[in-house]
C-alpha cells in the first residue's frame, strides 16, 4: 500500500496538474478545433484536421516526457504511472488513426468538421481520464463522458438512417449498462464506504485477513460487495463487448462512420480493458469470491460467439465487429491467466489490437462508398492485383487477426494463452485454440475474395488514395510485422506498465 | 441501510423491466433515468448511513451526467424521428445479422 | 569465406527473402527476366546449400552449423540454429526441389509470375527455416507460416475446386498444428516450473520430466499437429485435393518437402520430448501407418485421375516411413529417414512427369492418354525410372529406403511388417498398370499424336533427380554415414529418459549381442 | 588387384557397359549395336570360362567391391562369392547368352528398337551374372528382381499391343507375389541369424530351430515358385511368349526361370536341414511337372507348348532339389537349359520362317522348306524326351534315377508318366509342323532363317549332344557330380538313399516311356491310325480341360483379381469419399448451422438486445447465489 499523505502535500495542486497534463493538451486542442468554427475562413477542413493531429502529437509529447514518473493527483483519485504511460500511447494512436482516416472520410460528407475532431479529441481525454481514474466517481464520469462522446459521433452523419438508429440502439444499450455499473457502485461504496480504489482495496485486504483468521467474519458485507462488483462487471462487460452484453457491437460499429467504428473498436475497447485490468488488479483478484469462473464463462462464450457468428457475415464491417468480440475473449483469457506474465500479455495484445484493428478499418475506408454494397466481401474481389499494396497488407492484418506467426496476432495469442497455461487454464486455452482454428476460416475468406476471384472482379471506383489512410496503412503494418517479428521491445514496455500495477 | 438498498434495487427492476417492456423512445428514457435515480437513492442512503459525504457527490455528479444524456437521448431521438416518423423502437431495425 | 561458413545457415535461410527484394524491382511484364532470374537465385541457393554439405562434420550427432542469439529473453526463445545429420539432407532436398520446380514451372504458370517466384522463394525461407531451428517457437513460427506461400499457390495457380482444397488444407494442418501448439506451450510452462529455466532451447526441453500420464495428452496433442502434415491414415483427406487442384511446382513442393515435416517434427520433438508416451502409443501409430501402407496403395489402383493417384501413392509411401520410425531400431529409423529423401526425390519426379503430361494434353485422366512411349521416348525412359523407384525395384531409391524400414521393423512387429511388405506387390500394380495404360498400347487420343518431347530444359529439371535415384540405389553410404550417428544418438537419448526401454532398442537395433 | 578378381568384376561390367551405350547413344549405332552387344557378352564368356579353370584347378574365393548398405548392425557389400555352382552357372548364363545375342541380330533386323532391345538383353545379361556371383542375399534379392524387370521389359518389348504390355506386366506383378514371400524370408533370417552374408548365415543355419529354418526355406521357396514358374505362379510365363523369341529362348527357358533352382541349391544348408520344406519342393515340382505336361498335351501355339514344358522340365529340377540331390538338379538345369534355348531358337526361325505364324493347325511339312531348323528342331526334341545319347537322358535319369533309389516311388511314376508325356506332346508338335502334307497357304513364302540365326541354333545342336557326356558314368561318380558335390558338402543329408537300383534298369524303363510317348504321336499324326478327332471325343472332359489350361487364369481372374478391384473401388468411392472427408466436411457444415442460429440472435430488434443484456446480468447474479 503506498503511503497516500504524499498527495497531501503542498504543492499538491501542481501535482495533480501534472498527473492530467495529456489530457489536458488534448482538451485544449479540442477547444481550439471547436473555436475554429468561429472563424468563418479558418473553418476549412484541413484547419482542423491539422490541428487535432498537432494536438495528440503534443500530447504524447507530453506522456513521454512524464514516463517514468508515478504521480498521485486530486486526492488520489487520479493516478499516473507507467501502466497509464503504455495505455495513453495505446489511446493516443489510435485516436491519431482515427483522424488519420477521417479526412478522407469527411471529404465526401457535407457535415460540419471542426465539432467532429473536436468530439474525437474530447472522446480521446475522456478515454485517457478513464484509464488514470482511480475513484468510482472518476471512472464513472469518465466512462460517461466517453460514451456521450461516441453516442453523438456514432449518429454524427445528418439523414444516413443507419447512422442514426446504430446511435439510438448504442445510447439506450449504453445508458443501460451504465445504470447497473452505476448501481454496482452504489453497492460497493454502501458496503466499503469507500470510493478510492486503493481505499477499497486496503478495506478488502482487511476483510480477508479478517475471514482468514475467523471464517464468521464479514459474510453479508462479503454479499454486498460480491454483488456490487458483479454489476460493476456488468457495465465493463458492456464496454468491452463480451459476450451477453455484445448486442450493441456489430449494429453500432455498422452504422458508424468507418472512422468511428475504428475509434469504437480500438480506443473505447482499450480503455475499457484498461480499466478493468486496474480495478481488477485492485479488487476483484481478493477471495471475496471467484471472479475467474465468471471470467472464464464470458471469455468463452464471447470467443465462440464472435467466431461463429462471424462465419457467415458477409457484411466486412459487421464481421470485424464480430471479430471484435471474439478477440475480446482471447484478451479476457490474459486477464484470466493472471500474474505478471498475463498483464503484461493482455497488455501487449491490446497495443498490437490497435494496429491491426486500424490497419484493416483503413483499407475498409478506402474501399467504401455511399452505398451499402460497398461493405459487402463481394467488392473486394480481385483487388488483389488492382492495389496489390493495399490488399497485400489488407492480408497481413487479417492473418493478424487469424493469429498466423509473423504477426504480432500470433506473439499476442501466444503470449496471453501461454500465461493462462501457466497458471492452469488449460481448458481455456484449448477451447482458445480451437476457435482461433476455426476463426481462420472467415479472415481467409476474403483474401480468397482478393486474390482468388471466382466471379468478376467489381469494378471500384476510386480516385487516389488519401495520405492519411496510406500513412495508417503504413504505420500499422510496420508495426504489426515489428511485433510479429521482434516482440521484445513492446514486451519489454508492457513489462514495465505491468509492474506498476502492482507497485501500489 | 438494508431497507434502503432493497428499495432502491426494487426501483432499479422497475426501471429496467421499463426499459425492456417499453416500446415508446421517450418511456424508456425515463425509464433509465428511474434507474439512474434508484442509485443516487442508495447512495444518499448510504452516505446517510456511513454519516460520508462522498456518497452524496457522487450523486450530484450522477444528476449532471443525467441530465446531459438526457440531452443528448432527445437529439437522437428527435433526428430519429425526423427519419422515421415515430419513435417506436421497433422501428429500428435496419441493422441487423 | 569463413564468415560465410560460420553463419552460412542464416545465409541459407535469407538468401530467398534478399532475392525476393532482388525481384521486386523487375516489372511484371517482362516475364522471361522474372523466370530466368529467379531460378538463377535458386540455383545459387542451391550451391550454396551444398557447402552445408561438404562442410558437414559426419560421424557425429553434435548439431552443426550453430548460430544463437537472443530474440524474445522474455519468452526464453533465442535465434537459435542447427542441423545434424537429418536436417542437412532435408534442406539439401529443399533447395533442390525449390529450383527444380521453379524451373519445371516455366510453361505451366502462364498469369500473375512475379506473384509466382516470390512466393515460392518466401515458402523456401520457411521451410529451410523450420529444418534449420533449433528453438521451438522459432520453429512453430517459420512451421505455420509456411501454409501461407502454399496456401497462396494452390489457390491461385490451381485448377478445378482450387479454393476449396487451398483452404481445406489450410484450416486442416491450421487446427492440427494449433492444437501442437498448445502441447509445445505446455511443456515449456512445464520445464519453467520444474527448474526455473524460461527457455525454448529444445536441447534443454529435452530434459523436461514429464508424468506418463501427462505424456499420453501431451503426446496426441502434438501428435494431431504432425500427423495431420504426414498425412497419417485418417487424417489424409485433404492431401487428395490439394495436390491434385495444386500446380505441378505445388505439388511437388508439397510431396517432395511438406509431408516432410510431420516426420521431422516426430523425429525433432514428439518422440525425444515425450518418449514413453511414444513408447506406448507406437503399436497404434504404426498400426494406422500400416493401414495407410495398404489402404492408399488399394486407392490408388482404382485412380482414374493421373495427380490423384500419385497423391494416395505418398499416403502409401509416408505410411512405410511411419512404420519406421515407430518401429525404433537403429535400422529401421536409418531406412525411414533415407525414405524421406526418396519420397521427395521420387514423388516430387513423378508430379514433374504428371505436369508434363498435362501441360501437352490438358487432360490428367488416364483413360486420355495411351501409346505416348511412340512419340516421347526420353520422356518414357525418365518417366520409367521415377516409376520403378516409387515401385521400390531394387537398385534405384526407394527399394534401400524400405528394405531397411521392414528389416528393421521385422524384429518388434513381424506380423505387421508382413503385412506392410505386401504393400509393395499393390505397388507394382497401381503403378505399373497406370504406366502401361498412358504410356503403353496404342494411340487412342488423337492429341498425344502431336506429342513432343521433353525439351532440354525438362532434362535438366529431371536429371537431377533420376540421378540421385541411381546413386542412392546402388551407393547409399554418403547418405547413411551421415543420418547413421544422428539417429543411433536419438536412440540413446530416448534411453536415457527411458532405461527399460532402451533395452527394448538394443534388443531391436541388435546391438545385444554387439 | 589380384588378376582372378579383376576377371570377376569384368564379367558383369561388359553387359553393363553394353547397357549404358544402347540404352543412350542406341540410336547412333544402328544395326552396329547388335554386333558389338554380342561382343560384349562374348567377352564376358570368354572370361567365364577362364574363371571356371582357374576355380576348376584352384579353389573358390570372395571379394567385396564396394560396401553398399551400412545401417546400424545391418552390413551388406557389392561383393561376389566365387565357387563351382557359380562358375557353372556364369559359363551356361554368357555362353546361351552370347549366342542368343549373335541370333537376335538376324531375328530383330529392322525392327525400329533394335538398340533398345539389345540394351535391355545386355542390362539382362548383367543382373543375371550379378544374381549368380552376389554373396549376400541382399543383392541377391536386387538382381532376383533386377532379372524379373529385364523380363518385363522384354515380354512388353512390342508394347503397342495390347497383350504384350499386358503379358509384361503379369509377369512382374506375379514375380512380386513370390518377391513377397522371399523378402519376408530375407527379413525372418536376418533377425534370426543377424547377417545376410552367406557363410555365415550357413554357419548359423544347423543351430537355428527346425521350424524357424522351415518357415525361412518355405518363404524364399515362395521367391522360387515365383521366380521359376511353378504351381500355382506358373501362370505368367506362357503369356511371356508375347515377347520376342530369343528373349524366350534365353530368359524363359534358359537362366532367368532356372534362378530359382539356382538359388535353392545355393541355400541348400538351410533346405537340408528343413526336410518338411524340402518335402514341400519336391511336392509342388512333382506337381508342376506333371500339371505343365498335362496341359502341354493339346496346345496348338508352338511356343506355348515349349513355354509349357519349361514349366514341367522346371518341375524336375525341383523334384531333384527337393530330394536333396543338388547336383543332379543343377546337372539338368544345365542340359535343359541348351536345350530348352535350342527349341525355342528353332521355333523362332519357325517363325521367322513363316513370318510370325505360330498357329500348329497351319503348318506342315515344313521339312522340305527349311533343313536346318527341322533337324535342329529333332535333336531338341530328343534331347527333352530324354533318347540317348542326347544331354536329356542322362540330366534326366540323373534326377528320376535319385528320387527312386531315396524311395520317393510315387514321385518317381509321376515323373515316368510325364516323361511320356513329354516325349508325345513335343513329337507331336515335331510331327505337326514339319512332316504331315504342307498346307498350302504356307509353302509360298516359307524358307529357311539366314545364317547369323541358324548358326547358334547348330552350335546349341551340338552342344545338346555333347553336354550329356558330362554325365558318364552315370549317376552319382559322374564327371559333373564329381566337379560340383563339393559346394554341397555342408549340406545335412536328410534323404539318404534307400536302394541302389542300378542306373541302366531305370533308364531302360524312362527311355522305353519316351520311346512309347514318341511312338503314340507317330501312330497318331503320321500314320494316322487313329483320327485324333476320334481319341478327343473319347477324352472329351479331360481334352478340354487340357485345352483350356485348367482354366486357372479365369478362376484367378474371377476369384481374386474381379473381388479385390470391387472392393478397392467400394474403398475410395464411399470410405474415403463419403466416410472420411464427408465427416471432415460435416463440420465446416455444421458450424455454417451453429453460424446461421447464432446470426439470428443478432436481429436488429433493440428489445431482444435489452432482454439478452439483462438476462446477462441477471445470470451473472444466479450464477454468484447459486454457488
Amino acid at each position: 500500500m503506498h503511503n497516500m499523505p504524499s498527495i497531501y502535500g503542498i504543492n499538491f495542486l501542481e501535482k495533480s496538474m501534472l498527473s492530467i497534463i495529456p489530457e489536458t493538451v488534448i482538451i485544449i486542442f479540442a477547444f481550439m478545433v471547436l473555436f475554429l468554427t468561429f472563424f468563418e475562413k479558418l473553418a476549412k477542413r484541413k484547419n482542423s484536421y491539422y490541428l487535432s493531429l498537432i494536438g495528440i502529437c503534443f500530447s504524447i509529447l507530453y506522456v513521454l516526457m512524464l514516463s517514468g514518473s508515478n504521480i498521485y493527483g486530486f486526492y488520489g483519485s487520479v493516478v499516473f504511472n507507467s501502466f497509464d504511460v503504455f495505455l495513453f500511447i495505446a489511446i493516443l494512436f489510435s485516436g491519431m488513426f482515427t483522424v488519420l482516416m477521417s479526412k478522407d472520410y469527411m471529404e465526401n460528407s457535407e457535415m460540419p468538421v471542426p465539432e467532429y475532431y473536436s468530439l474525437i479529441l474530447f472522446g480521446l481525454s475522456a478515454m485517457m481520464f478513464l484509464v488514470s481514474s482511480n475513484n468510482l466517481i472518476m471512472v464513472f464520469l469518465s466512462i460517461e463522458f466517453m460514451s456521450i462522446c461516441a453516442y453523438i459521433l456514432t449518429g454524427y452523419i445528418k439523414g444516413n438512417t443507419r447512422s442514426t438508429e446504430a446511435a439510438l440502439k448504442y445510447f439506450i444499450l449504453g445508458a443501460f449498462a451504465s445504470a447497473f455499473l452505476l448501481f454496482g457502485a452504489v453497492f460497493i461504496y454502501a458496503s466499503t464506504g469507500h470510493l478510492n480504489l486503493y481505499a477499497i482495496h486496503s478495506f478488502l485486504q482487511n476483510i480477508s485477513y479478517a475471514d482468514s483468521i475467523s471464517r464468521s467474519g464479514g459474510m453479508g458485507i462479503k454479499v454486498y460487495i460480491s454483488v456490487g462488483l458483479i454489476l460493476f462487471l456488468v457495465g465493463l462487460a458492456f464496454k468491452m463487448s463480451l459476450f451477453p452484453f455484445h448486442s450493441w457491437t456489430p449494429d453500432a460499429y455498422d452504422g458508424a462512420p468507418t472512422p468511428i467504428t475504428n475509434f469504437m473498436a480500438t480506443g473505447i475497447k482499450i480503455a475499457a480493458f484498461a480499466v478493468f485490468l486496474r480495478i481488477y488488479s485492485l479488487i476483484y483478484n481478493f477471495n471475496i469470491m471467484n471472479f475467474n469462473d465468471i471470467l472464464w464463462l464470458l471469455a468463452v462464450f464471447s470467443m465462440t460467439f464472435g467466431n461463429i457468428a462471424a462465419l457467415l457475415s458477409s457484411n466486412i464491417k459487421r464481421l470485424l465487429a464480430y471479430s471484435s468480440i471474439a478477440q475480446a475473449g482471447y484478451i479476457l483469457v490474459g486477464i484470466i491467466g493472471g500474474g505478471f506474465y498475463g498483464y503484461s500479455g493482455t497488455l501487449f495484445y491490446l497495443f498490437s489490437y490497435i494496429f491491426m484493428t486500424a490497419g484493416a478499418f483503413a483499407v475498409v475506408v478506402i474501399f467504401e462508398s455511399s452505398d451499402i454494397i460497398s461493405l459487402d466481401i463481394k467488392r473486394y474481389s480481385g483487388i488483389g492485383y488492382k492495389y496489390p499494396f493495399i490488399a497485400a497488407s489488407m492480408a497481413f492484418f487479417l492473418l493478424s487477426f487469424a493469429g498466423i506467426p509473423l504477426t504480432s496476432g500470433f506473439m499476442g495469442k501466444f503470449y496471453v494463452f501461454s500465461s493462462a497455461v501457466k497458471s492452469g487454464y488449460n481448458w481455456l486455452v484449448v477451447i482458445a485454440l480451437l476457435n482461433s482454428a476455426f476463426a481462420a476460416f472467415y479472415y481467409i475468406k476474403i483474401i480468397v475474395k482478393m486474390y482468388m476471384p471466382d466471379e468478376e472482379p467489381v469494378s471500384i471506383i476510386r480516385g487516389a488514395i488519401d495520405d492519411g489512410l496510406m500513412i495508417t496503412i503504413i504505420i500499422c503494418l510496420i508495426l504489426t510485422l515489428l511485433m510479429g517479428v521482434y516482440p521484445q521491445i513492446f514486451i519489454n514496455f508492457a513489462n514495465n506498465s505491468a509492474d506498476s500495477l502492482w507497485r501500489i | 441501510m438494508d431497507n434502503y438498498l432493497i428499495v432502491a434495487s426494487m426501483i432499479f427492476c422497475i426501471g429496467a423491466l421499463g426499459v425492456i417492456i417499453r416500446k415508446n423512445l421517450i418511456v424508456i428514457f425515463m425509464s433509465l433515468e428511474l434507474m439512474f435515480n434508484a442509485a443516487n437513492l442508495g447512495f444518499v442512503a448510504a452516505s446517510n448511513r456511513l454519516n460520508l459525504i462522498s456518497g452524496d457527490i457522487f450523486v450530484i455528479f450522477v444528476i449532471v451526467v443525467a441530465a446531459a444524456e438526457a440531452a443528448i437521448a432527445l437529439g437522437i431521438a428527435i433526428a430519429f424521428y425526423r427519419e422515421k416518423g415515430t419513435v417506436d423502437i421497433d422501428m429500428a431495425n435496419e441493422l441487423k445479422n | 569465406m569463413d564468415f560465410f561458413i560460420k553463419y552460412l545457415l542464416s545465409i541459407l535461410i535469407f538468401f530467398p527473402v534478399v532475392s525476393i527484394f532482388l525481384l521486386l524491382p523487375v516489372n511484371k511484364k517482362n516475364e522471361g527476366i522474372l523466370r530466368n532470374f529467379s531460378t538463377f537465385l535458386s540455383l545459387v541457393e542451391f550451391i550454396f546449400s551444398l557447402y552445408l554439405f561438404i562442410y558437414f562434420k559426419q560421424n557425429t550427432y553434435k548439431f552443426q552449423f550453430v548460430e544463437k542469439f537472443n530474440w524474445i529473453p522474455s519468452f526464453g526463445a533465442s535465434y537459435f540454429l542447427g542441423i545434424d545429420g537429418v536436417s542437412l539432407f532435408l534442406i539439401l532436398l529443399t533447395t533442390l526441389l525449390t529450383f527444380i520446380s521453379l524451373l519445371s514451372s516455366y510453361r505451366y504458370i502462364k498469369e500473375h509470375v512475379k506473384e509466382f517466384v516470390i512466393l515460392m522463394l518466401l515458402l523456401e525461407t520457411f521451410m529451410i527455416g523450420t529444418f534449420a531451428a533449433l528453438d521451438v517457437l522459432l520453429f512453430y513460427l517459420f512451421w505455420e507460416f509456411m501454409l501461407i506461400p502454399m496456401y497462396f499457390i494452390i489457390g491461385m495457380w490451381g485448377t478445378g475446386k482450387r479454393i476449396y482444397s487451398a483452404v481445406k488444407f489450410v484450416l486442416y494442418t491450421l487446427s492440427g498444428s494449433l492444437i501442437m501448439l498448445f502441447g509445445l506451450i505446455y511443456i515449456f510452462i512445464m520445464h519453467y516450473d520444474q527448474t526455473g529455466d524460461f527457455t525454448f532451447n529444445i536441447l534443454r526441453l529435452y530434459n523436461t520430466h514429464i508424468s506418463n500420464g501427462f505424456q499420453l495428452i501431451l503426446f496426441i496433442a502434438l501428435f494431431l499437429g504432425f500427423a495431420i502434415k504426414i498425412p497419417l491414415f485418417p487424417f489424409h483427406t485433404w492431401l487428395p485435393d490439394a495436390h491434385t487442384e495444386a500446380p505441378t511446382a505445388g505439388s511437388v513442393i508439397l510431396a517432395g518437402v511438406l509431408l516432410k515435416f510431420g516426420v521431422y517434427g516426430f523425429f525433432r520433438f514428439a518422440i525425444p520430448l515425450l518418449p514413453s508416451a511414444a513408447f506406448a502409443l507406437s503399436p497404434f501409430v504404426i498400426i494406422l501407418g500400416v493401414i495407410g501402407i495398404l489402404y492408399g496403395a488399394f486407392v490408388s489402383i482404382v485412380q482414374k485421375d493421373l495427380k490423384r493417384l500419385v497423391a494416395f501413392s505418398s499416403v502409401s509411401h509416408m505410411g512405410f516411413i511411419m512404420l519406421g520410425l515407430f518401429a525404433m531400431s537403429a535400422i529401421s529409423v536409418d531406412g525411414s529417414i533415407l525414405q524421406l529423401l526418396n519420397h521427395g526425390i521420387t514423388t516430387g519426379a513423378l508430379f514433374l512427369f504428371v505436369g508434363m503430361l498435362y501441360e501437352r494434353m490438358h487432360t490428367r485422366q488416364i483413360k486420355d492418354f495411351g501409346g505416348i512411349a511412340k512419340k516421347a521416348p526420353i520422356l518414357t525412359t525418365f518417366f520409367m525410372i521415377s516409376v520403378l523407384a516409387s515401385v521400390g525395384l531394387p537398385g534405384l531409391n526407394g527399394f534401400i529406403g524400405e528394405f531397411l524400414i521392414l528389416i528393421g521393423s521385422f524384429h518388434s512387429y513381424p506380423v505387421l511388417t508382413i503385412i506392410a511388405t505386401s504393400g509393395i506387390i499393390f505397388a507394382a500394380v497401381y503403378l505399373l498398370w497406370m504406366f502401361q495404360r498412358v504410356m503403353f498400347q496404342d494411340i487412342t487420343n488423337p492429341a498425344a499424336e502431336s506429342f513432343e518431347d521433353m525439351n532440354l530444359r525438362e532434362i535438366i529439371t529431371i536429371l537431377p533427380l533420376v540421378a540421385l535415384m541411381f546413386l542412392i540405389g546402388f551407393y547409399p553410404m554418403p547418405f547413411l554415414e551421415r543420418i547413421d550417428p544422428t539417429v543411433l544418438h536419438f536412440l540413446s537419448m530416448i534411453n536415457h529418459h527411458h532405461k527399460a526401454v532402451y533395452n527394448a532398442i538394443k534388443l531391436k537395433a541388435g546391438l545385444s549381442n554387439a | 588387384m589380384d588378376l582372378k578378381i579383376l576377371i570377376t568384376w569384368l564379367i558383369p561390367l561388359f553387359p553393363l557397359a553394353g547397357w549404358f551405350l544402347w540404352g543412350i547413344f542406341g540410336k547412333y549405332f544402328k544395326g552396329l549395336s547388335g554386333y558389338i552387344a554380342s561382343g560384349f557378352v562374348a567377352a564376358s564368356f570368354i572370361l567365364s570360362v577362364i574363371l571356371f579353370f582357374i576355380v576348376a584347378y584352384s579353389h573358390g574365393f570372395t571379394d567385396t567391391l564396394y560396401p553398399w548398405v551400412y545401417a546400424g548392425i545391418f552390413k551388406a557389400g557389392v561383393s561376389a562369392d566365387i565357387d563351382r555352382l557359380s562358375v557353372i552357372m556364369l559359363v551356361m548364363v554368357t555362353g546361351i547368352s552370347t549366342l542368343v545375342h549373335v541370333y537376335s541380330i538376324g531375328y530383330m533386323k529392322g525392327d525400329k528398337g533394335f538398340s533398345r532391345y539389345f540394351s535391355f538383353l545386355n542390362l539382362f545379361v548383367f543382373s543375371m551374372i550379378m544374381l549368380v556371383i552376389s554373396n549376400n542375399l541382399l543383392l541377391l534379392y536386387v538382381f532376383w528382381e533386377a532379372v524379373g524387370f529385364c523380363s518385363y521389359i522384354l515380354i512388353g518389348f512390342w508394347y503397342e499391343r495390347k497383350s504384350a504390355s499386358d503379358a509384361g506386366k503379369k509377369a512382374f506383378i506375379v514375380n512380386r507375389i513370390g518377391d513377397f514371400g522371399f523378402a519376408v524370408g530375407i527379413f525372418l533370417l536376418f533377425v534370426t541369424t543377424k547377417t545376410l552374408n552367406y557363410e555365415t548365415v550357413f554357419a548359423a543355419i544347423p543351430s537355428v530351430p527346425a521350424y524357424t529354418t522351415t518357415i525361412i526355406a518355405l518363404l524364399l521357396f515362395a521367391g522360387a515358385v515365383g521366380k521359376s514358374a511353378q504351381f500355382p505362379l506358373y501362370i505368367w510365363l506362357p503369356d511371356a511368349m508375347e515377347g520376342p523369341t530369343p528373349v524366350s529362348a534365353l530368359i524363359h527357358a534358359a537362366t532367368m526361370v532356372t534362378a530359382g533352382v539356382y538359388m535353392i541349391a545355393r541355400f541348400h544348408v538351410i533346405f537340408s536341414y528343413s526336410p518338411a520344406a524340402s518335402e514341400v519342393v519336391l511336392i509342388i515340382g512333382t506337381f508342376t511337372a506333371f500339371f505343365a505336361a498335362f496341359i502341354a498335351l493339346t496346345q496348338f501355339d508352338i511356343k506355348r507348348i515349349i513355354a509349357y514344358s519349361t514349366i514341367s522340365q522346371l518341375g524336375y529340377m525341383f523334384m531333384a532339389v527337393g530330394i536333396g540331390s543338388y547336383t543332379a538338379g543343377i546337372f539338368h538345369l544345365i542340359s535343359h537349359a541348351v536345350f530348352k534355348g535350342l527349341l525355342f531358337l528353332t521355333a523362332g526361325s519357325v517363325m521367322h520362317g513363316l513370318s510370325g505364324e505360330l498357329d500348329l493347325r497351319k503348318m506342315g511339312g515344313l521339312y522340305s522348306k527349311m533343313k536346318t531348323t527341322a533337324v535342329t528342331f529333332i535333336v531338341g526334341g530328343l534331347a527333352l524326351s530324354g533318347i540317348p545319347p542326347f544331354s536329356g537322358f542322362f540330366s534326366k535319369d540323373a534326377v528320376l534315377a535319385d528320387i527312386y533309389n531315396k524311395g520317393f516311388y510315387f514321385a518317381w511314376i509321376i515323373g515316368e508318366i510325364t516323361a511320356l508325356m513329354t516325349a508325345f506332346y513335343i513329337f507331336r508338335l515335331i510331327f505337326l509342323a514339319f512332316f504331315g502334307e504342307p498346307k498350302p497357304d504356307q509353302n509360298k513364302h516359307a524358307h529357311e532363317s539366314p545364317q547369323i540365326m541358324t548358326i547358334p541354333m547348330i552350335i546349341l545342336a551340338v552342344f545338346a549332344v555333347i553336354i550329356g557326356f558330362l554325365g558318364i558314368p552315370p549317376f552319382n561318380d559322374s564327371l559333373f557330380y564329381n566337379f560340383l558335390h563339393t559346394d554341397f558338402k555342408n549340406a545335412y543329408n536328410f534323404a539318404p538313399f534307400v536302394n541302389n537300383t542300378p542306373w541302366y534298369i531305370l533308364s531302360l524303363i524312362s527311355v522305353f516311356a519316351g520311346l512309347l510317348g514318341i511312338y503314340a504321336a507317330y501312330l497318331l499324326y503320321i500314320k494316322k491310325a487313329f483320327d485324333p478327332e476320334r481319341i478327343k471325343s473319347i477324352f472329351k472332359p479331360v481334352y478340354v480341360l487340357s485345352y483350356n489350361k485348367v482354366y486357372i487364369d479365369e478362376i484367378y481372374n474371377f476369384l481374386i483379381v474381379k473381388p479385390l478391384l470391387v472392393f478397392f473401388d467400394f474403398l475410395w468411392k464411399v470410405i474415403d469419399v463419403k466416410v472420411i472427408d464427408g465427416a471432415v466436411n460435416g463440420i465446416a457444415l455444421a458450424f455454417a448451422g451453429f453460424s446461421a442460429k447464432a446470426r439470428r440472435i443478432q436481429n436488429g430488434m433493440l428489445m431482444s438486445y435489452i432482454l439478452t443484456l439483462s438476462i446477462g446480468a441477471a445470470a451473472l447474479l444466479l450464477y454468484y447465489f447459486i454457488r
